[in-house]
């Protein structure tokens, strides 16, 4: 306990965090600090870029591992597991529609990117690298929840549902293609291409990441001044419970993949977190009558800034207990 | 100089969704349409603005057609498969135009 | 399809009052309006264009409202306020809308 | 409130002819336009999207010009020796105005 | 004097002025170089972002300085004083309408801070780091000259003048809300904060400041060749005698503070540069009666690019013989 | 021919390449990644403005060459001419009108900066540093190829044709500004100028060509897939014999000129490379009637990637041979 409150400290007043709650602040404070949209999605297409090539580039210094292909699967099969729990959870705890509370579960399978790659970093600067692969683990991790949270509701409810156009705009969103293809990219030219272009991805990384964080919080801030209203007692609490059941089920499955420190504290971090990109586009398709500010606002606003604080000190805590030494 | 009538029908809708409507515009015949960006607003379902997301899933655009009076049945009757269960507005206005030949 | 008239108003005005001008409609029962951004334009204060500013002041946008006729007296009223002593241009049309129900 | 009859030209033209445009517009007496940006479109040159684009020649805007309706011949017939050999749509609607003195 | 010229030499055939002479002459040229609206705000935002984080890094690095709150006292009355002084002139010299004269006098009490960095990378590259802090000085001078302004014109025409939403816009408007930020994080997180994103704010900073001038220069030419004839004698004369005014006022007070001579030479930049961001903006709020044309073109294409030019290495010159060895 | 090859397979699986084909692959595939258009435009700005600084500092740093006027010179004609030679190709070889041979001619003639800038990539990469002055012959070809393209219509089929504002929107495009720009400023500042932003304009230069790539290849990819249909067989072939027809021209030109292998290897693409950005803005404007989907298909959807892929590597192997030992 007392490591992870050490670790929490120290978290919390790194600049990554600082920034963060900077934005926070600053929307709630209504100051008119905004990044323009393109300035934003350029910042995360650096991100993406960055993460899959260093992850594909680790993936052959260190050997194709065994455990990629296993690590996949059971990616894949927790993705499209989690909305379940999620959507019984929040049946029992709130009193969200059927429609809500699918659409939400289904963010819950899925993930946050930006909060892997707080995590990563934050295992980076403590000598836990973690496998390479889990970029691909992540990327792989996006799509199958969308799947499940649409077959809980087709089975009550019928929604406009699936159609092929969707399913190929989630499979190939850009945010999947551009991590894989990083990751394909840096694999193919491992350490050689990744010392031609390390002082563009490297280097500066986690000065982006700041001012990504900037922003982030300034868009989460906003969302909770506007929306915080959508999410009574019981939803609030399920975002900040849901992670904790989510890192415990990655714990597990982590442990059991034989992942080390780092990789299972990234695993923990992948079942923990929500989507607030992907899945929220393909719900607007095909759920249109589900209440965005809901699942934003509660994946956004409650449970990215709940990883960021609390969650990744106490995920990388707990795997160092239960994977290391 | 000679101009013709014309309707120009607005359809101010989310951007996730452009792509579908520009397929059943064209599959109702239409033969022209231009996209505007939109920066925020302000409906049932609240307030938005551009600069505040991160999500794919938000924004909104305008897809302006100029249509010949008689096709404009046949127009919005497509475009109201798509509008009817997504939030957006439809607007109608008559217009003049040069070129007829356009449209 | 079944349409129904309505009153579409147009404001071009400085960014920076944009605020203000939409809390006023909010305040005069405009139910919805939509935001576009205005890139250059040229008017009795000289020409201007988006990607010649380094100023928070400078930039201009369109606010459209879709409203039911009856309301726009009270709209105009509202919005003069803002727009008598700033630069900015309003214009009103009529038009037909799908669901006027959202109006 | 008061307000005074005007019409409403919208010109949608490639960006590369912005220029020429608004100063032949000038040239017409034309005291005041804005330029709006558009993100896409299709016509009968194909489809196009601002963000599918390298080039400097491609993506196109809207220049809407309201002004008193004895203008408009003498507009549209400076107009159309820019329009008439580039692609681009022309239309002409009818709208209100407030401040009738500053067009 | 000889001290001077070679110093105003060495400063012209630097690459940051050269780009913003670029700017200037594709602009007269009437070239169709521009930079997208994002990126320019994405450029100012990685300015402040930086400039503030390495200003607050400096304070904990150097102690905190008794210095620090009688500096951040002056700079608020200093912003507050200069706009009477301005006003005066501008009575004198010119035959501007009070409205307007209430606006330009607005602008000189505030600072630009683009001048800020340009004078804090001349003087860090000639090894005279001014004090960490002055990073906080120039962010409490930006809003006091406007109250100022608004003061001067209510006490004659009337205006629309201040309210509580205007008030709080220009308080936390985002450019103040960043530079304090940073500034604040940089002072947390120290050495180690800046260790971790210094390959991202201090290696590449001089070359976006080059693209940021370049851009400055494009801005101000166009604005020159537009709005020039706004401009009469009196006013064109102001533009350059106003700054020199403000720059004998910063050195006085700068040596009574006792700051070094970076210090010195930075206050008197801040006191002789005009705002032509946070100023203009709350004018046309408030003041919707005076012309952007005139504050705008002479603070951007007058003031600016005296101060960058000529202002710049004359401040450094003269605060190295008052307040040197 | 086996060093060609083992020159081409190397090239192909550099970042570079690869990410060109993922942006192919992508749009084929139609993912919805996209650049915002302001990142797009700000990736070229930095990339002209680092080329064209590298060239002038590198230009000072080996004294001023003889050739480098004669260079301009056999540039300038070469721009001039080759639109000549490609439109009588045209007529031979395709079906195309007057108009849209003589359009499509003009891009022949001038030329892609892109392409340059990976041609001095691989050179760098492989030790054959080309002569810094070869960025000013880049710009220098980019117009006069324009008005041979005019020329070639107004003698037969009218066009609205060259006034004077397409004059000056020609020589001071905005690409050729910045270009030249920053190659005087880079010669002006020499190697203390370059040392001072050699972090901004050297360490990360691969890594946002790299992403530049990305995107080129979305553009050129989605290209492909709406305009494809408007190439037929004679027209897709002409994509491919047209830059080695350039390169010949180029490598005899460069031999006589006695460039250093790098310097052949690069007037060699110049001469092979199409434009796809001045000459088809000022296509749009003087000729209106010409067919955009061809023009623009054929330089980026064919032109473009065969120097890159295959083009570059042969030219670089081809100008060692002749020029090397
Ligand atoms: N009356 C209106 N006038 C103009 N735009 C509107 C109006 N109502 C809604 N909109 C636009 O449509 C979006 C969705 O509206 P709603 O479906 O009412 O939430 C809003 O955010 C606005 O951008
Ligand atoms: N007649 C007009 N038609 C369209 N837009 C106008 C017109 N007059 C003014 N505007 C717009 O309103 C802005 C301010 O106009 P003004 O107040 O006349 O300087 C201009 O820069 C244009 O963007
Ligand atoms: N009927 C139409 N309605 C609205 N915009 C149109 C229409 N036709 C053409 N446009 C716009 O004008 C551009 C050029 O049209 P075109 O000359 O037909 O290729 C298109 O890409 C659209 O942006
Ligand atoms: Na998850
Ligand atoms: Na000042
Ligand atoms: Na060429």
């Amino acid at each position: 306990m007392g490591e992870i409150l050490a670790l929490a400290a120290d978290n919390l007043l790194s600049p990554l965090i600082l920034f963060f709650v900077l934005g926070l602040a600053a929307a709630f404070a209504r100051s008119d600090l905004t990044f323009p949209e393109a300035a934003a999605k350029a910042m995360s297409i650096y991100l993406l870029f960055a993460i899959g090539f260093k992850g594909g580039a680790s993936v052959v210094a260190h050997g194709i591992d065994g455990g990629l292909i296993l690590s996949l699967l059971a990616g894949a099969l927790l993705s499209a597991l989690i909305p379940f729990i999620a959507y019984a959870l929040l049946r029992v705890m709130t009193n969200l529609s059927t429609i809500d509370a699918a659409a939400v579960a289904g963010h819950y399978g899925s993930i946050s990117i930006v909060t892997f790659v707080a995590c990563s970093t934050a295992l980076t600067g403590r000598g836990l690298d973690p496998e390479g692969y889990m970029v691909a683990v992540a990327a792989i991790m996006e799509a199958p929840a969308i799947l499940s949270a649409l077959w809980l509701v087709s089975r009550r409810a019928g929604g406009s549902g699936m159609d092929g156009d969707l399913l190929r705009e989630i499979l190939l969103n850009g945010s999947i293609v551009l991590l894989i293809g990083s990751f394909l990219i840096g694999g193919i030219t491992g350490d050689e291409g990744l010392e031609k272009i390390a002082s563009f991805i490297v280097a500066p990384f986690q000065g982006v990441l700041c001012l990504f964080l900037l922003d982030m919080g300034l868009v989460a801030g906003r969302g909770l001044r506007e929306s915080g209203k959508y999410l009574n007692r019981g939803v609030f609490i399920f975002g900040m419970i849901m992670p904790l059941v989510g890192a415990i089920l990655g714990l597990v499955i982590g442990l059991l993949l034989g992942l080390s420190v780092g990789g299972v504290a990234l695993f923990m971090t992948l079942c923990a977190s929500a989507s607030y990109i992907a899945v929220p586009a393909a719900m607007r398709v095909a759920l249109p009558e589900a209440n965005p500010s809901i699942y934003l606002t509660l994946s956004l606003g409650i449970t990215f800034p709940f990883n960021l604080t609390i969650g990744i000190p106490t995920y990388i805590a707990v795997a160092s207990i239960f994977a290391g030494g | 100089m000679q101009t013709h009538k014309a309707k120009r029908v607005v359809i101010t809708i989310e951007a996730i969704m452009q792509k579908r409507l520009t397929d059943i515009l064209e599959g109702a015949g239409v033969t022209g349409y231009s996209i505007l960006p939109v920066l925020g607003g302000s409906g049932r379902s609240g307030a938005w603005s551009r600069e505040g997301q991160v999500s794919r899933a938000s924004g909104m655009v305008q897809v302006i057609c100029i249509i010949k009076p008689e096709r404009l049945d046949g127009l919005l009757e497509a475009v109201f498969k798509v509008v009817d269960k997504h939030i957006g507005v439809v607007t109608i206005a008559d217009v003049e135009v040069l070129r007829a030949e356009r449209f």
